[in-house]
């Protein structure tokens, strides 16, 4: 067990630990197997534990899958009417969908009915338009901070779950059922070792970051599997594009990651969220570049705009997922976000701090605030970006991509890792293990100077030239519009 | 991998419409292409032949979903020219506001469409909002959102709407900054500039010869237009002249289009604003329908022999539509109408450019030549 | 304000083609005509032209008129006339259009300056029909090397009139299923629409007849 | 034209530019922060967004304010709907149809007789002359029998125009006003009423014809009732149009101008013309039928257009009257 440098309110994980000891020593401690007292309320701290990460992030994914799509609202300019929690809750003219609460056993529903009277009454739709009868299950958007669409992901599921599962005809069967099992599951393994805050998480390995890495790998083999076994040119297309893809942004996220292994001196994820707090540094002001290079490693690990080739909707259809419906679509569709879930975390703990609030030793009473807060505010900040990249910017092409990925970022990672091992060797180790002040101060305003200049920075000379450097063209071009029998 | 056949469509979002284009890849580099078209050949010519010259105005509108007007009014000037008709001058400005606003609304749908092809949602949705100016513009003439059945032959339909040409003024001027933040998503986004440029080059006299016209010849550095070369209607009062652009050595690639289109958007909305001032009785005033001042009189049979054509500046290049007269009920059905569509020529052309790149330049370059299946399967 | 072709230019165009024409003697006969719709009657050229001289008068608008842009072949079946069946009839464009100038690796865009051109620079319509006796195999030379614009055109007129075009490379169908019948194309006149005549009205293919009680009294 | 000057491919149109413009774009949608300067123009232009806009003329002002439509208080830009709010708050883009519509908010889209909606004919001037039906490209429309009041019975007593109607006569038609048939017909929603408009009639066989009273067998009811000759008018089984096949209509308005004598609209419905069948789109003439009242100045244009011609010939026959006698 390690020794936590931070204090927090919410010990939730000590607290299931003394139900699961009272629990155990209660039942088993009792019974002549009383030497398996500590392994099996181990155990069961273990599993609640595990439910408990499992349940706050399939949760707080609706978060993020909400916040994404009332982001793109506003970045497109196209902000919608707010009705589906309301189409299940305050009718039109007193006209509610099914009443469901009058079934509910012993007259239970009698406050949901009366709450929604109420609510009717306050923000209901009173329109005397003779059409409004005609839509029941609708309602006005009357008042517009009312919670807004979050469920729409429950409607979707419960949707997915009523479709046919159906496999091509000349699929190969078994990898085809395999594959998305095998993407579901190894997602869901990543929160095994991602810490929600210093007392919530599920389990925490000396080598938490290595495995997390591992595990995080294994999907791309999965959709390499569902792109071949679907016996479609696209899905094809898709999955080996996939893999191309992956296999690039694979080595340069590594790196990034070993340099903050490096700095922070431990391959466990909760040492080095410790470490940050320790030294009262976030590796985001230490190591800029590196947390540069992660967010676009990791867009373009999670599949998503401007690096979303293997299912670029465009050219591919759906690329290798095209074949998939129903629950297992769903799944992977879920999967997709929670491997961006997983990445918004990874990057709060890796470089901003993960668990300690800004200023957590300077602001009285902070400490006070749960972490576990800070770690979700942290991680939805990411997921700000993700959405805006998606948003703001076009889908590279597939050889731009792998271009990129070779021949800048990989260079650049290993700049980084360098800058991390000197930063840890000469200045941390060096001045008795801790972060002179100036040091952050220096790298991020140079950094930040460095970000200007390449912002203002134009060559009008190109524009006159009309240079057009990008030509990718392999093959002469048969004379159009003369058919080649 | 060896090369193999992809069939990208019918349903493909590539396509734009319903029509398959055969790839042959090798890779990721497409090595030959195929197109395959027909999928919605709804025989709009021989449904002409068993109709009046008045009736074929809505149908010559459902050639093209996205530019109905200059549509149905290719197919009034030629009208016009079989049955040898005078038009009034008011009638010809309305025309004229009539088609510009519609080039700008089917440039909009065009850019709305080429966004999301090169992987940008945001474009196309702001691409819509502005077209749904447009289109409140063009319901306010015609009565309808997309077919609006608006000219008639001798002149329109009716007159400029109480309040439009303040509301068209309101409109065009918020449309005219606004076109900067498409240029501000799209010009100043380096991954759509490595996306388009270099990619799909075709030159200005290879294009004119495969039968290519419009927007994309003046892509490519020649500012050839129908609306000058063959003179119709009233440009030559207006104070305009044809966008053009500079293309590359190597000849217009998709950036070109896309600039081409934008230009051209900016152009129509000054000539709409140049239009409403210099209309003959006032942009202002309102004729009842059917008022001389706005539709003069036609006959309503041609004999045979008597024949008609015009070229139009569609918003995709060169269409025509050919009438020959004296058809049946004593000649008041054409004998024979022949619609020449821009994109029916285009898309062979287009198919053949993008031999040589690859897959995910596919969408791009199709996409930047501005496919419309309505017209091109007629 | 001279942003326009003028109709003078024109004029003189089509008139320098019409005289010019006349070398090739009596297989080819052109005229002046004028478009007679709105406020400009603009000239072009009409040429009749026999089918087997259809190639050599193309190949040399082609090289000598700078005829560079083939803007619709099509087809009419006139089935009551013995003489004249088949007519093919193309519209031909004089656009100008160059590739623009090249100065020191910089590309300077094509502004025509539409006052001073002249000669072989003025865009001028042209219209060119050829007929064709009785015939199953109704058949004209193909141009689509000429102008690869054409290419497509003389696949649908083939496709949708019937005739069929000597020369032209993989002619298909193009708007009609590649597994329609041989010998069926539907712009022939021997294909009646059945559609929209006025006394079928009530008798809908589907299904929205007559109501029982108008039956002999609305006609 | 020359390029835009900023598009070339750079470090800083990689990222920095296209998130600034869509930064402005969403920020914009906020409430207070989105009125604030810097974002209402881009570039180097003036402010554009969210500005107000006039977008009344001075005669639909006016118009408008007459009768009192919601929308004089509100305010424009010119590519938003309006909201009271609208300095502040800008409402979200999706027009809640069906509880708010799109006339209610931008009336000027859906001038009666310049929006192509569904067809309407008004019976009472309708002629049976088919024009409509001939012109229609896609024979939609057909004909049908109806027994209808002329629109030269319409008038009232003491009307310039009154007296031309049809005669009354045993074995013809005659026809009572229901009660409070005129109210239900003024406050019939043609456009969003999705059904027949309410009878303003009921119908029956003239049986005897002497004195004051007229028998009159209804053709409701069957009852044979005497009724006072100034209460019921003299009806008709004519031919009227309307009768339509709406899955083939393509709404292009050719009926609407080939009809001459002011009797065939296209009015605002735009909603209620769906179906799960093909047989839901048959419309009988009586559901896309028009009260007069709707339309009561086209009515009034027609009506004295007849009851002129009626005139006319009643006096030729009188002259021709006089002078066979003489």
């Amino acid at each position: 067990m390690i020794l936590l440098a931070t204090e927090d309110v919410l010990t939730i994980r000590d607290w299931v630990g003394i139900a699961t000891d009272f629990v155990s020593e209660n039942t088993i401690g009792m019974s002549r197997h009383w030497e398996y007292t500590d392994s099996v309320s181990n155990f069961l701290t273990e599993f609640i534990m595990c439910v408990m990460v499992f349940g706050g992030i399939m949760t707080t994914l609706l978060i993020l899958l909400w916040m994404e799509r009332k982001l793109l609202g506003r970045f497109m300019d196209r902000r919608g009417a707010r009705t589906s929690l309301r189409s299940l809750w305050v009718g039109e003219n007193g006209v509610t969908a099914g009443e469901w609460w009058n079934q509910l056993p012993f007259g239970t529903g009698v406050p949901v009915g009366m709450l929604n009277q109420f609510l009717n009454e306050v923000a209901g739709n009173d329109h005397e338009l003779e059409a409004v009868s005609r839509v029941k299950n609708r309602s006005y958007h009357g008042v517009w901070w009312m919670l807004p669409g979050f469920f729409q992901n429950l409607a979707d599921g419960m949707k997915f779950l009523t479709k046919e599962h159906m496999v091509p005809e000349k699929a190969d069967r078994y990898v085809f059922e395999i594959a998305p099992f095998l993407i579901i599951a190894t997602t869901v393994m990543c929160f095994t070792f991602i810490p929600l805050s210093p007392n919530f998480y599920s389990n925490n390995s000396e080598m938490s970051i290595l495995f997390l890495m591992a595990i995080f790998s294994v999907a791309p083999l999965g959709v390499f599997f569902a792109g071949w076994s679907s016996n479609n040119k696209y899905t094809l297309l898709g999955g080996i594009r996939s893999a191309a893809q992956l296999t690039a942004y694979e080595i340069p996220l590594l790196v990034t990651v070993l340099s903050v292994v490096v700095l922070s001196g431990s391959f466990n994820l909760i040492e080095v969220i410790e470490f940050q707090a320790d030294s009262g540094v976030w590796n985001i002001f230490l190591l800029p570049l590196g947390g540069v290079l992660f967010l676009v490693a990791m867009v373009a690990e999670v599949e998503r705009i401007p690096f979303d080739m293997p299912e670029a909707e465009a050219e591919l259809v759906e690329g290798w997922w095209t074949e998939y419906g129903g629950m297992r679509w769903g799944l992977m569709f879920a999967s997709e976000y929670l491997r961006t879930y997983a990445a918004c975390l990874l990057f709060a703990h890796f470089f901003l701090g993960g668990w300690e609030a800004p200023f957590e030793d300077t602001i009285p009473y902070i400490h006070y605030v749960p972490h576990i807060l800070w770690v979700f505010l942290k991680a939805w900040f990411m997921f700000v970006f993700f959405v805006w990249f998606r948003a703001a910017l076009h889908r590279v092409r597939t050889d731009q991509i792998l271009e990129f990925g070779w021949r800048w970022l990989l260079p650049l990672s290993l700049v980084n890792l360098a800058m991390a091992t000197a930063l840890r060797l000469w200045v941390y180790d060096g001045i008795n293990g801790e972060w002179p002040l100036l040091i952050p101060i220096l790298i991020t305003s140079i950094s930040l100077a460095l970000f200007i200049l390449l912002s203002v920075d134009e060559d009008p000379e190109a524009l006159e030239a009309q240079t057009r450097p990008f030509s990718v063209q392999t093959v002469d071009v048969a004379s159009p519009g003369q058919h080649r029998e | 991998m060896a090369e193999m056949w992809i069939s990208m469509g019918p349903q493909h979002p590539m396509t734009h419409g319903l029509w398959t284009l055969k790839v042959k890849i090798d890779g990721e580099t497409v090595v030959d292409t195929e197109p395959d078209l027909g999928y919605i050949h709804r025989g709009v010519e021989k449904i002409c032949e068993a109709r009046d010259f008045t009736q074929i105005t809505p149908y010559a509108d459902r050639l093209c979903y996205a530019s109905a007007n200059t549509w149905s009014h290719a197919y009034i000037y030629a009208a016009e020219d079989l049955l040898e008709v005078e038009v009034p001058e008011r009638a010809e400005y309305i025309r004229m506001v009539a088609v510009e606003l519609q080039r700008i609304a089917s440039h909009l749908m065009w850019l709305g469409a080429y966004c999301p092809d090169v992987g940008n949602l945001t474009g196309m949705v702001w691409c819509l909002r502005e077209r749904e100016m447009m289109m409140d513009l063009l319901q306010e003439l015609g009565g309808s959102r997309m077919h609006y059945n608006f000219p008639r032959i001798g002149g329109v339909k009716r007159d400029l709407p109480i309040g439009f040409a303040l509301r068209c003024r309101a409109k065009l001027k918020l449309f005219l900054d606004r076109i900067q933040e498409y240029e501000a998503i799209l010009d100043e986004s380096t991954i759509f500039l490595v996306r388009t440029q270099g990619v799909g080059y075709a030159k200005a006299e290879e294009m004119i010869n495969h039968g290519v016209s419009g927007p994309n010849v003046r892509a490519a550095g020649h500012n050839y237009d129908v609306r000058w070369a063959h003179p119709y209607s009233i440009y030559d009062e207006l104070d305009w002249e044809p966008s053009v652009e500079r293309p590359s050595i190597k000849g217009s690639d998709c950036y070109d289009r896309y600039r081409v289109r934008v230009e051209e958007m900016r152009q129509s909305a000054l000539m709409v604003l140049d239009g409403l001032d210099k209309m003959p009785g006032g942009a202002d005033t309102h004729y009842q329908s059917g008022d001389p001042a706005i539709l003069g009189k036609a006959p309503a049979r041609a004999a045979e022999g008597q024949t008609g054509f015009h070229h139009f500046e569609d918003s995709r290049g060169e269409s025509m539509f050919y009438l020959a007269g004296g058809g049946d009920e004593r000649g008041k059905h054409p004998y024979r109408v022949s619609i020449r569509s821009p994109m029916f020529i285009t898309i062979p052309y287009a198919s053949k450019c993008m031999i040589g790149y690859k897959i995910a330049d596919i969408p791009a370059i199709m996409g930047s030549f501005d496919p419309c299946i309505g017209e091109t399967d007629r | 304000m001279g942003n326009e072709v003028n109709a003078k230019q024109i004029l003189s165009a089509a008139e320098e083609i019409v005289s010019d024409v006349a070398d090739f003697g009596d297989a080819v006969n052109a005229e002046v005509r004028y478009h007679t719709s709105g406020r400009r009657k603009n000239a072009y050229v009409y040429i009749e032209v026999t089918a087997s001289q259809w190639r050599e008068l193309a190949l040399w608008l082609k090289k000598s008129k700078k005829v560079d842009y083939c803007s619709m072949i099509t087809g009419i079946h006139w089935p009551e006339n013995a003489d004249a069946t088949w007519q093919v009839v193309a519209h031909l464009l004089r656009t100008g259009v160059t590739n623009p100038a090249v100065v020191n690796k910089r590309v300077h865009e094509t502004k025509v300056d539409i006052e001073g051109i002249s000669g072989n620079e003025v865009p001028l319509e042209f219209e060119i029909s050829m007929t064709i006796p009785e015939t199953r195999e109704p058949s004209v030379p193909s141009v689509a090397d000429i102008w690869v614009g054409a290419d497509w055109n003389e696949k649908e007129t083939w496709d949708l009139v019937g005739i069929d075009f000597d020369g032209h490379v993989g002619m298909r169908r193009v708007l009609l299923p590649h597994d329609s019948p041989t010998g069926y194309h539907p712009l022939q006149k021997q294909h009646k629409l059945r559609y929209h005549d006025f006394n079928e009205m009530y008798d809908d293919a589907q299904g929205f007849g007559r109501k029982p009680e108008d039956s002999g009294r609305v006609k | 034209m020359a390029y835009h000057k900023h598009a070339t491919p750079n470090f800083r149109n990689l990222i920095v530019r296209p998130m600034w413009i869509t930064l402005k774009a969403a920020l914009r949608t906020f409430p207070i922060i989105g009125r604030s300067k810097f974002l209402q123009s881009h570039g180097t232009s003036k402010p554009y967004h969210g500005q107000e806009a006039n977008l009344l003329s001075d005669a639909e002002r006016e118009m408008y304010t007459a009768q009192a439509h919601p929308v004089i208080g509100q305010k424009y830009a010119p590519d938003r709907e309006t909201t009271e709010l609208f300095p502040h708050f800008e409402r979200p883009v999706t027009v809640m149809y069906p509880y708010e519509r799109l006339e209610e908010m931008e009336p000027w889209l859906f001038v009666p007789g310049n929006y192509n909606g569904r067809i309407g004919v008004i019976w009472e001037t309708c002629t049976a002359c088919k024009a409509c039906v001939r012109i229609c490209p896609n024979d939609c429309l057909h004909m049908e029998t109806e027994t209808r009041v002329n629109v030269l019975d319409m008038t009232e007593e003491g009307d310039e125009n009154h007296g031309f109607g049809v005669e009354l006569e045993v074995g013809g038609m005659a026809a009572r006003r229901l009660e409070g048939s005129e109210e239900a017909a003024a406050n019939f929603q043609l456009s969003t009423a999705h059904e027949a408009p309410p009878e303003e009639y009921e119908f029956g066989e003239v049986i005897n014809l002497t004195g004051d009273t007229i028998s009159v067998r209804w053709n409701a009811s069957g009852t044979v009732e005497d009724v006072a000759a100034g209460e019921v008018v003299g009806a008709e089984v004519d031919i009227v149009s309307g009768r339509i096949d709406l899955g083939r209509c393509m709404f292009c308005g050719l009926c609407m101008e080939s009809c001459p004598f002011n009797s065939f609209f296209m009015t605002n419905e735009y909603d209620g013309m769906s179906g799960f069948t093909r047989e839901d789109l048959w419309f009988e003439a009586d559901r896309t039928r028009v009260l007069p009242v709707q339309h009561a100045e086209a009515v009034d244009i027609e009506l004295a257009k007849r009851a002129d011609q009626a005139r006319k010939k009643a006096e030729k026959a009188a002259a021709k009257a006089a002078k066979s006698e003489a």
